[in-house]
């Protein structure tokens, strides 16, 4: 019995989804959903306490990081990648949040999904899912975590495409995969380039290598191969976490079932991308250059798409958006180097995010499947517990004291705040911050408040199951003490969360640029202007869609023009469509079908079995059961064999040789 | 002249000795027909020949006459070349195969050339191999006559013969591996030697003979060779009664003779063989210290000689009377002569002992042809395969291991 | 004594002379005897050079090969009765089909 | 020596013709029973070359086996049969002339390549006893025993085989 029994079996918890998945996606479709339950619940649970547990050891252990080979997986050369799980900080939080999240949106779904066709189905891509986000945060190097990557694509793709009789569904689905492979294609060249630079993967050896200071001494600056490495890792980032210009997949997403978008499409997968940031800091922190197109880059999602979020009807379609700019919040923060902010957001945003779907699920389950805030208001009295988690929730992502929000937006505006010209950022980001309190709230108030816009006689409203309820209310108690880790900082005390992470990231806080003193005091007034930015957005939003509906129709109507493009999301889908879109499919249909596959492709494969025909045509002949030409041919070889013996350099001697 | 002479005195020699066993063996034939006729004829109690000639001694030549003058039919769509070489064949392999055989220990001294009886010089390595290759030849003759003469009798009888000659030449030849065993040699004149008492052992004459340890092999031997020679009772390829003539139906006249002549030469191969192997070949059967027995021919010539002058005399026929009491005297005044030249007596002692032993063959195949009846051909087939084959084969087995036993305890 | 030369020459024609037989000549019978044509010439050579080279094992093989040819020609002629008996012909170029 | 060499010559050139023109008669003759003997003529001219060379044994079984066996059961085979005169079917066209020079090719080939290797052994050291019976038994039943026990079994499968073929099928 090892000491550490559950790390050194770490491989355990990823195995166990995966069994689950197994299980239900073979024996699952004869059964009836009670088994399918306790295996996918199980399985997920279970590994939910092994993750615990393993926690508790790694604690026990003294917080070292535990790396650990457990088979060569590729052997090549002098290529090694082994099915290597390693666990740290970072880790800990990734694998809690994402076990633990997980686990509550499985209950919640057997709730939400209990009258849906395919509910194997759906549980076995479920857990699939958690197998492959749980090899991603675990893995050891690069390729293993690469596979993850790309197995919470696939399983992000069959869940999106749940419903694949929906052609839009359907086409979501596919939209999702192609725009991840952009983003997974410059991954990919990512780590080839760190493979021929370090010729190593793995995670420890290959940062040594890269904090080895000959490297950067030797120029290795801005736009050298760091940076190439670093953008392109960033490239795959930014398709996994849907941002600038790869996120146009992730509103799409929203045609998937309800429990996927929590946790897939905003708790889990989509925050990879930052997890590979966060993961990669040690690489990111040679190139400026990458950092600060980080920060540029996630700023600007957090900005545009929090724009877009405006004035969108569908819940979900807001939720999404809300989504896209918060992954861009954290980017900014790892852009600006606050890479422990980056995670703390992460973590809170898993939990009130998630708890934004659930509780949106649950209005749709209420209104029968009804996305469309117009025709929903005055909801707040029909379905109270549903209410009150999800107005946790937006308080929580709007960022009042003393939510989780508040105190991850919080230190990610400070990070920006605070690096040498940040300031564009940080105002951008606090402006952002603003949108999302509007548009949260003006969800909160078309959906609950308001007289209601829909027909009682079509819509029975009623209060979901307690098997949705009891998530929605985990996750709100999490959304409120979640960001209590970093409650401290503002008591002048060591951030506790910060000082977690500090072995991974090595203590780079932008908050000891400055002195302790002035960063505290800095840090409350920062505060003071983020909480007030939320209030005003709150305001806003109240005035316009419960003092005076009708001027946010007029509103709309003043400002047509800049309505109607953010209605439409900019036109980015139409522009992509005509820009590439169809660009491409008439490359594939008129030169890559009609001509590569047609008459190349085609044409070699007829033409080699024309050819073999002929051949054997030709040949058959020889083949006339005739002895006599049988005999022939016999005397024809033995001629030939004769000659080489004779003409042979030195054939007398072999031929002696033969005689003696 | 004489230089030539001198130069090629062998050859001129061995085509001498050529001519005169070329006479001596047709004429012996022709006799063998006349004595085998008479023999028959008293078996079956009749008289026989005694027409032409004393007691129809001049049958043969009758005979001989009747075969050259005779009109030679050839008959149509007969396969011309081997129609004519079918009997060549056999005639020619017949007489070739008595070529090989030894007639006597010791050369004569004639000229200052030592002339051996029998044509192959005695130290043939491989003289019984060479006898049995012609005697497999000789399938040819009959087979080719059979085919040749495109008639299906002959062809019966001549699938018949060779398929009767293949398979009994098999336990033909494993018959005399015993007698090779004992003897160590293919030469026919170290087989009669090794039958001879070795020096410094007890002369046991007719008991050192090979027949009587081979007494398997020698009755496989014998039989085997009859039916060779496609005689009664294994003469199926002439079963009058089936095939009217058999393989020569078709053949008349000189070519229809050859046949006949290589049958009874082959007779005499076989003799002479069953004497050389089995029954010590010129070796007498007393043992050498009984010399009163070396007059024995000149005992058994003159009373001969003086009864044929008897019969002579009281013959009816004036020819009678006149010819025979003439052979009569010859055939006496011969023993005299051995009586009163020692030399010529002591060398005529081999000979006279083989050609006597020949003789006696002779007559038992007369006599079984008188008294046998002929096989049926599928009994002649599994006669052969099924009890000739397997006893020559375990006769030798026995043999070998009997010489081991004496090579292993046997001592000397 | 006769130069080696010469029987291998002349095994070497006699060898010849049975492969164009084989060729050339179309009833089975015939082209199996040819076979043994070819085995003779061989059989020639090996005598001869066992001969030259004052070893038996040449006459030895010779044996072997006789041997073999007997059991070749006993299996050989059964075969050949057997395709007269089910294909009516000797003749090689009307029996070039595996299955009637 | 002198005499005795231009007359074992002559023996071997007129032995020679013998078998070259019978094999030559076998390829010309048209009906196999006619080829067969001149086969056997063949054969004889063969055995006559070993009995020159002094292998007596080896001549001694070749006429016996193979004049004395294998030909006739050729010559068997064929009157079984009732072979007639082989019929000019020319289906393979290669038999021909092409074949005839193909096989020139060969002759040429075989008798140059060995003779220049012969060329080098007609040194080798002649021994003075050849053939004696003895030694060949020897060596087939001490050096080659095994070989020869391995014909005994190829020579029973054969047996066994030929009945298995020759015998009709039972209908």
């Amino acid at each position: 019995m090892p000491t550490h029994p559950i790390l050194e079996y770490l491989w355990v918890i990823p195995l166990l989804p995966l069994l689950g998945s197994a299980i239900n996606g073979l024996f699952g479709a004869k059964w009836p959903n009670k088994y399918v339950n306790i295996a996918a619940i199980g399985s997920t649970g279970l590994s939910f306490l092994f993750a615990l547990e393993a926690v508790r050891e790694f604690f026990d252990s003294g917080q070292v990081l535990f790396h650990k080979e457990f088979f060569t997986w590729i052997a090549a050369g002098n290529f090694r990648a082994g099915f290597d799980l390693q666990m740290d900080q970072l880790t800990v939080v990734m694998v809690l949040v994402v076990t633990g999240v997980g686990w509550l949106i499985h209950i919640y779904a057997t709730g939400y999904m209990a009258h849906e066709g395919g509910y194997y189905r759906f549980f076995s891509y479920l857990n699939l899912f958690m197998f492959f986000m749980l090899i991603l945060v675990l893995a050891a190097n690069y390729v293993l975590l690469f596979v993850g990557w790309e197995g919470v694509g696939l399983s992000s793709y069959l869940l999106i495409g749940f419903y694949f009789l929906k052609k839009s569904a359907s086409d979501a689905g596919k939209k999702a995969f192609i725009v991840n492979r952009i983003g997974d294609f410059g991954f990919m060249l990512g780590m080839f380039l760190l493979f021929r630079t370090f010729h190593t993967l793995d995670f420890t050896t290959l940062f040594q290598a890269a904090s080895n200071p000959a490297w950067v001494s030797e120029g290795w600056g801005q736009f050298g191969t760091f940076t190439i490495a670093c953008l392109l890792l960033f490239m795959g980032a930014c398709g996994k976490s849907a941002q600038l210009p790869l996120y146009v997949w992730l509103p799409d997403a929203m045609e998937g079932p309800t429990p996927v978008s929590a946790l897939i499409h905003a708790a889990t997968m989509v925050t990879a991308g930052v997890y590979v940031v966060a993961r990669s800091h040690m690489l990111f922190a040679h190139s400026e250059t990458a950092l600060v197109v980080v920060a540029i880059v996630g700023c600007a999602t957090a900005f545009f798409a929090a724009t877009i979020g405006l004035v969108q009807t569908d819940i979900k379609k807001v939720l999404a958006y809300s989504t896209v700019s918060q992954l861009g919040y954290m980017f900014l923060a790892c852009g600006v180097g606050a890479f422990s902010a980056g995670i703390f957001h992460l973590m809170t945003h898993a939990f009130f995010k998630a708890l934004l779907f659930l509780a949106a699920g649950s209005v749709i389950h209420a209104m029968g499947g009804e996305q469309d805030m117009n025709r929903m208001g005055g909801l707040s009295k029909k379905i109270r517990w549903t209410y009150g988690t999800m107005l946790i929730a937006t308080l929580a992502i709007t960022g009042i004291p003393p939510l989780a929000g508040f105190f991850s937006k919080d230190a990610i505006l400070l990070g920006a705040y605070q690096i040498p010209g940040g300031h564009p950022l940080y105002a951008l980001g606090l402006l952002t911050a603003l949108l999302t309190s509007f548009y949260m709230f003006r969800l909160i108030f078309l959906t609950f408040h308001g007289k209601q816009r829909y027909d009682d006689r079509k819509v029975h409203v009623h209060e979901s199951p307690w098997s949705m309820l009891g998530p929605l209310v985990v996750l709100a108690v999490l959304s409120v003490v979640g960001g209590w880790l970093a409650a401290p900082a503002f008591l002048g005390r060591p951030d506790y969360f910060a000082n977690f992470l500090t072995p991974v990231f090595g203590g780079r806080e932008s908050a000891e640029v400055l002195g302790e003193a002035a960063a505290h005091t800095l840090e409350l007034t920062l505060a003071f202007v983020a909480v007030g930015a939320a209030l005003a957005g709150w305001g806003v939003a109240y005035w316009l869609y419960l003092v005076r509906p009708e001027k946010a129709d007029g509103l709309a109507k003043s400002m047509a023009p800049a309505y109607r493009i953010l209605l439409n999301k900019y036109y980015v889908d139409e522009l992509y469509d005509a820009v590439i879109v169809k660009p491409l499919v008439w490359i594939s249909t008129n030169v890559l079908w009609k001509v590569v596959d047609v008459e190349a492709i085609d044409g070699t494969v007829n033409g080699i079995a024309g050819g073999t025909t002929a051949i054997g045509d030709g040949v058959r002949h020889t083949q006339s059961g005739n002895t006599r030409s049988y005999a022939v041919w016999v005397v024809v070889g033995a001629i030939l064999i004769l000659a080489v013996i004779f003409f042979w350099p030195g054939a007398e001697k072999t031929a002696v040789g033969m005689v003696r | 002249m004489n230089s030539f002479l001198a130069a090629n005195a062998e050859l001129l020699i061995t085509i001498v000795k050529i001519a005169l066993l070329l006479f001596v063996v047709l004429t012996v034939n022709a006799y063998l027909t006349w004595f085998e006729r008479k023999v028959v004829a008293h078996i079956q109690s009749r008289w026989g020949p005694h027409r032409v000639g004393p007691h129809g001694l001049l049958q043969p030549l009758a005979d001989g006459v009747k075969f050259l003058f005779k009109e030679d039919p050839t008959p149509a769509g007969v396969d011309k070349f081997v129609y004519f070489l079918a009997p060549l064949l056999a005639l020619s392999l017949a007489l070739t195969s008595i070529a090989l055989i030894p007639f006597g220990p010791d050369p004569i001294h004639l000229f200052g050339h030592d002339i051996y009886l029998g044509i192959a010089p005695p130290d043939v390595n491989i003289g019984i191999l060479a006898l049995f290759a012609i005697t497999a030849m000789g399938v040819y003759g009959v087979a080719l006559a059979g085919w040749s003469s495109n008639n299906k009798y002959s062809l019966f009888g001549g699938l018949r013969s060779s398929a009767q000659m293949v398979s009994y030449e098999l336990a033909l030849t494993m018959s005399v591996v015993g007698v090779l065993l004992m003897a160590g040699s293919f030469n026919l004149k170290d087989i009669i030697n090794a039958q001879a008492p070795l020096p410094g052992h007890p002369d046991r004459g007719i008991l050192g003979w090979n027949v009587w340890p081979q007494i398997l092999g020698f009755f496989c031997f014998f039989v085997a060779a009859i039916a060779e020679t496609n005689r009664v009772p294994f003469d199926l390829p002439e079963a009058e009664q089936e095939l009217v003539g058999g393989f020569h139906t078709e053949y008349a006249s000189f070519k229809f003779a050859m046949f006949f002549i290589a049958e009874y030469t082959s007779m005499i191969t076989v003799s002479c063989l069953c004497t050389i192997m089995f029954f010590g070949g010129w070796l007498s059967p007393f043992p050498a210290s009984w010399t009163f027995t070396h007059y024995l021919p000149s005992a058994i010539l003159i009373p001969f000689g003086l009864w044929v002058i008897w019969d002579g005399i009281r013959y009816e026929t004036i020819f009678g009377r006149v010819i025979l009491p003439g052979v009569g005297t010859a055939i006496a005044a011969l023993g005299a002569v051995f009586v009163f030249l020692p030399g010529v007596n002591d060398f005529i002692q081999g000979p006279f002992w083989l050609l006597s032993k020949i003789l006696v063959f002779l007559f038992v195949y007369v006599w079984m042809r008188g008294t046998l009846p002929r096989f049926r051909y599928d009994q002649l087939m599994s006669f052969g395969w099924k009890l000739l084959l397997p006893v020559s084969i375990v006769n030798v087995i026995l043999t070998s291991f009997a010489i081991l036993a004496k090579l292993q305890w046997g001592g000397k | 004594m006769v130069p080696t030369n010469y029987y291998v020459i002349l095994s070497a024609i006699l060898f010849g002379l049975g492969v164009f037989a084989f060729i050339f000549k179309r009833n089975i019978i015939t082209i199996f005897m040819s076979i043994e044509l070819m085995l003779n010439a061989v059989n020639l050579a090996f005598v001869a050079f066992s001969q030259a080279l004052g070893k038996l094992d040449g006459q030895v093989f010779v044996l072997f090969v006789i041997v073999v040819a007997a059991a070749e020609a006993a299996v050989g002629l059964g075969i050949i009765i057997l395709i007269a008996r089910n294909r009516q012909t000797l003749n090689v170029e009307r029996v070039d089909l595996l299955k009637l | 020596m002198g005499r005795e060499m231009t007359a074992s010559l002559v023996v071997f050139f007129v032995l020679a013709a013998l078998a070259v023109i019978g094999a030559l008669s076998l390829i010309i003759q048209k009906h196999p029973i006619h080829s067969a003997l001149s086969l056997i003529v063949v054969m004889v001219a063969l055995a006559g070359l070993y009995l020159l060379m002094g292998a007596e044994f080896v001549a001694a079984v070749q006429i016996i086996v193979y004049g004395g066996a294998i030909m006739v059961l050729f010559v068997f085979v064929i009157m079984l049969l009732n072979a007639g005169v082989e019929e000019h079917t020319s289906i393979s066209k290669m038999a021909g002339a092409p074949g005839l020079l193909l096989v020139v090719a060969l002759a040429g080939f075989v008798s140059a390549s060995i003779a220049r290797s012969a060329a080098s052994v007609q040194t080798a050291s002649q021994s003075g006893t050849m053939s004696s019976t003895k030694e060949i038994s020897g060596m087939i039943f001490k050096d080659f025993v095994y070989p020869f026990e391995l014909t005994s079994f190829l020579i029973l499968i054969a047996i066994l085989g030929a009945t298995v073929l020759a015998q009709r099928e039972k209908s």
